[in-house]
């Protein structure tokens, strides 16, 4: 795995899609070092000293520039109201590619990727992997409404099949990833799941995949200070793989971990991730 | 004290293992290497949220989670040695009898310049650690560390209140401590009100007034100043203010490369 | 204690003579105004530079410059009585002598609502002021408020370090203070090593810790919160910890119109 | 005089010239009450507590926004930075106008006006009232350089006759104000002496003045912290016109006193105000 880079990057263009401002990020060298399920840390504004962690939604190559960042920012707070105004040419302060990616099976399988909200993300560059090794990729996205729904346009080019549910109903099936996604990977016939949303999301889909006798990756989105692992102020509690009980890093002995190696049970008490329904 | 090459220390409990800042080509030209506060037994640390922000700072009650001395010595001391970093061990624990075992056997493992004793922990009680606060459990603590460290000079990070700091850090020496560090978190609270340390530059003016107290009250007594450093004038106004070094703390939470920076700048780059 | 309508209240030395405040239509819906530390003759200040920016907070060392008792009753007082509003004469002095006169001649001036006693001043020596940090001196000088101030409750502003904030703020009430005020400024230094106050946002979890001391130890005493206080959450997380008011100091400073917002956004405005 | 207001302005242009950055900020109502001598208090990024104070130098109408006010901003520290890169829409907290303004003569006399660097700034509308008032005006315009003197050809139009100091000589002729001061004043033969720019400038102005026997106001900077009289941060010790020694608040009792009335000397250790020649 290549090592992260510290850099200056440069807001590119940053537009308004929905509930999302979908920002290019020339950061040289952070691009070159992309791999999916892997996030920067962002710094805001200067009396904020925690970093904002964003997935990177993919690589995008921009004229005279070479590979830029592509960016998901829903603005919830103080941070990501800063990130999303930022005007084009704004330099922005970053660390990455951080944390551990999707690992990626060595078979040719069938695979679910389940996302919601802006979380949905690193998934579409995890389904064009996937895809150059012959995988088939079934899509299952949610949102709370349609404007919180992460390009299902694009999302019918990567996948085989796409499954939509949102909350109100605006688009696809009314519900939630809950109450479909049993029903999706038995259709899908999936071996692998890989997921990325709010916490209770990523442990309805890795209790399903258990029972499934599939292996599931899930992106966990714990409150990050520094996001590099530094702090320890990230505590993801686990089952080791000597099933030994340990709490870790989220940051770097995540965001992504095997579904069933996490103690679900005891992040409930932990703040959710923005953006799913609340 | 040792001997540093450059004036710039990372500050314990806020370097990772080391192999972070690494990854990031951050350690480069530091002076040395704190670790975090190492106990006998692993420690998986406190409950969640540990950090919270403020303005221009970061409270914290982490409860030092650790791998504990064995797994350390294995895995993470050898590691840090053969970077050819000066790694100085800091340590806590649960009671004074605590602290002189790890002492002790650290004082075996090679490659280690100095101990440090965490003496300001503002949340100790509640993470089942001694609170040794108090100028006179602060005393006896050292003087456990100082006979377990054999020739490895100690350096007793003290309590950093106005008012206590001066005293904190005469009883420290008087027991054996090598240097202070003065400056570490404020007692604070998280939002809960959980106790907790508040650091950052939101605490540097404190900070730079508790070494100003120690130097006054003992000119003799070296004293590495610690507090919201996060460029080479901080540093610099700890350096005047008679500080023998500075630990670099939060801000490398915030910008990883801070302290191989003000580390560069300090060692001949624009003042 | 005294009634207030809104729990904002300017806190002292941070909101001038009160005239410029109200020329930017700033008081609107304020709970009371403290005036500056008046002490029984004019005093001019101390020396340049008073104060020091750091990050998210200010290091001042004004000296308390005012104009003296006198000038203070024919010129200051009844304006402030005019507007309506309620007013907080906060004192201070170098003798416990001078802390009780003025505190008589302030108890015969109609239409003041309050006394506050300063006793929180970082750099009172520096200023030929009576140092009365020490809870034995702040309950002395309080005792002697007291006395002169008739029916007119005394708050006691009390020292803010988490150590001492406690024992203060018994001490004091013992002594006849109908409430305390708790979250001045932090012991801090100017750039140039002159004791000061730290304050603003910097200090606020500090501050909020205090409170939260207070609150455990004395649940009887009503507590007002100072201390970095900038938005209407803030003040909230006071009410939260249970102050029955709040003071805002430096956000004046910085934005004059913070109290008049806040006390809008407390009295019914979007939470 | 009419109350100044706290309220949000916004950058309608920003541009370069020589080492300044002029400013355009539409700020409803402040500009209304402006007058020559009066500055705004700048609320600058997020860490940053004290205001920065800026003289006024003029309103403009502006299409469609009313009249705009005008600030010249030298780059010196972290806070004008900050200002001088504001892009254009950005917004400002600002309060103003502040402080004492110049006073005008009943009369219309000759006056001298001496401006020194960014500081001469508050001196172009002041020539104006005073030519509306038939007072002749004389301009002494000083700087280190050429790219430090503000606006000198709009200087030509504004005064009778416009004398030109730098020290380096490079417009003008090469020196300081307290130079050549004693010799502009006897030939303009002006009864009132207004100044602008840092202490011992101001200091040599008051001096010539009094020994020619002339009025002087001079404009003098003292750091600020709030700005609005209610910190005391900015001591400037005077004489009362009952003749006793006090000490005044620069932002609320000035920043425009008269000459005679400021122990000069009791400021020499402060620090002296940027854009002078060092
Ligand atoms: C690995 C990872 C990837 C993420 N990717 C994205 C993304 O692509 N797009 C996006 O819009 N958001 C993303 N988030 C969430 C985003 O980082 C938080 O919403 C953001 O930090 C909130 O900052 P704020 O100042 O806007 O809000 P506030 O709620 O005021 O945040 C204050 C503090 O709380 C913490 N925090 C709050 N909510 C969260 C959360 N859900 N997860 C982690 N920390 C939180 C932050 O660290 C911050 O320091 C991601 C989070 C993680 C952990
Ligand atoms: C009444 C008045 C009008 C002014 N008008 C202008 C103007 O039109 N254009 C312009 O470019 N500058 C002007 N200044 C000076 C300007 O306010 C300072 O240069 C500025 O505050 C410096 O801030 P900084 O962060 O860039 O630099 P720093 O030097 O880092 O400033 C830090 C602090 O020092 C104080 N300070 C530093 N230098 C001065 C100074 N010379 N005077 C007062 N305070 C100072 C500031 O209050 C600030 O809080 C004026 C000052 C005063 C008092
Ligand atoms: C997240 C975090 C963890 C810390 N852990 C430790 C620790 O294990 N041992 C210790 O002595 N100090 C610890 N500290 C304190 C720092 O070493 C430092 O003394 C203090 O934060 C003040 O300096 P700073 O403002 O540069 O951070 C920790 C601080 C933070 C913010
Ligand atoms: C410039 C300045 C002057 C002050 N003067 C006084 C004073 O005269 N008397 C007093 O009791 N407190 C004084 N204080 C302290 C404030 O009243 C307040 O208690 C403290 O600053 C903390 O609150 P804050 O962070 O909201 O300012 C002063 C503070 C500042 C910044
Ligand atoms: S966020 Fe700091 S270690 Fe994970
Ligand atoms: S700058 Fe605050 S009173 Fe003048």
């Amino acid at each position: 795995m290549k090592a992260p880079l510290h850099t200056t990057g440069e807001v590119l263009s940053s537009k308004r899609v929905g509930a999302y401002q979908h920002l290019t990020v020339v950061a040289p060298g952070v691009a070159e070092r992309f791999r999916p399920g892997t996030f920067v840390a962002v710094s805001v504004d200067g009396t904020r000293l925690a970093r904002r962690a964003l997935w990177i939604h993919g690589v995008r190559a921009v004229g005279g520039h070479g590979p830029a960042l592509q960016l998901v920012v829903e603005p919830v707070g103080p941070g990501t109201r800063w990130l999303a105004e930022r005007p084009v040419g704004a330099r922005l302060e970053l660390t990455g590619p951080l944390g551990r990616a999707f690992a990626l099976p060595k078979e040719p399988v069938a695979t679910l990727l389940v996302g919601e909200g802006y979380a949905a993300a690193p998934l579409f560059p995890l389904a064009e992997r996937l895809r150059e090794r012959g995988c088939q990729v079934n899509l299952l996205l949610a949102a709370p409404d349609e404007r919180h729904l992460l390009s299902a346009l694009e999302a019918r080019r990567s996948a085989r099949a796409v499954t939509v549910v949102t909350a109100d109903g605006s688009v696809g099936r009314r519900g939630s990833v809950a109450d479909v996604v049993a029903g999706v990977l038995a259709q899908a016939a999936a071996e692998v799941v890989y997921a990325a949303g709010p916490v209770p999301t990523l442990h309805a889909v890795a209790a399903v995949a258990e029972q499934a006798g599939a292996w599931s990756q899930t992106a966990v989105e714990q409150p990050l200070t520094c996001g590099t692992g530094l702090c320890h102020g990230c505590p993801l509690p686990v089952v080791g793989e000597d099933g030994v009980a340990r709490v870790v890093r989220a940051c770097t002995e995540g965001p992504v971990v095997r579904g069933d190696r996490v103690r679900w049970a005891e992040l409930a008490g932990t703040r959710p991730g923005a953006g799913g329904p609340a | 004290m040792i001997d540093l090459p450059n004036p710039v220390v990372v500050a314990a409990g806020c370097g990772g293992t080391g192999r972070e800042l690494a990854a990031l080509g951050a350690l480069e030209g530091i002076g040395a290497f704190t670790t975090r506060s190492l106990t006998l037994n692993p420690r998986a640390g406190g409950p969640a949220p540990r950090i919270a922000e403020t303005p221009s700072g970061l409270v914290h009650s982490t409860g030092l989670p650790g791998p504990g001395l064995e797994i350390f010595l294995a895995t993470e001391l050898p590691w840090l040695v053969q970077q050819g970093l000066r790694v100085v061990v800091s340590l806590s624990g649960a009671s004074v009898a605590e602290h002189a075992e790890v002492a002790r056997r650290l004082a075996q493992a090679p490659g280690i310049r100095a101990l440090e004793v965490d003496l300001a922990v503002p949340d100790a009680r509640a993470h089942g650690l001694l609170d040794v606060r108090e100028p006179f459990h602060a005393a006896n603590v050292v003087a456990a560390v100082v006979r377990e460290a054999q020739d490895l000079p100690v350096l007793a990070k003290v309590r950093s209140d106005v008012l206590r700091v001066a005293e904190s850090a005469r009883v420290v020496t008087d027991a054996g401590a090598s240097a202070v560090v003065v400056g570490g978190p404020q007692a604070a609270a998280l939002p809960d009100g959980r106790p907790a340390g508040l650091s950052g530059p939101a605490v540097l003016p404190l900070a730079l007034r508790c070494v100003g107290e120690v130097r006054a009250a003992l000119p003799g007594v070296p004293v590495i100043g610690c507090g919201g450093i996060s460029t080479a004038a901080d540093a610099r106004a700890f350096l005047d203010a008679g500080a023998v070094a500075v630990q670099v703390g939060t801000a490398l939470l915030h910008d990883p490369t801070t302290a191989a920076r003000i580390a560069a700048d300090l060692a001949g780059g624009p003042s």
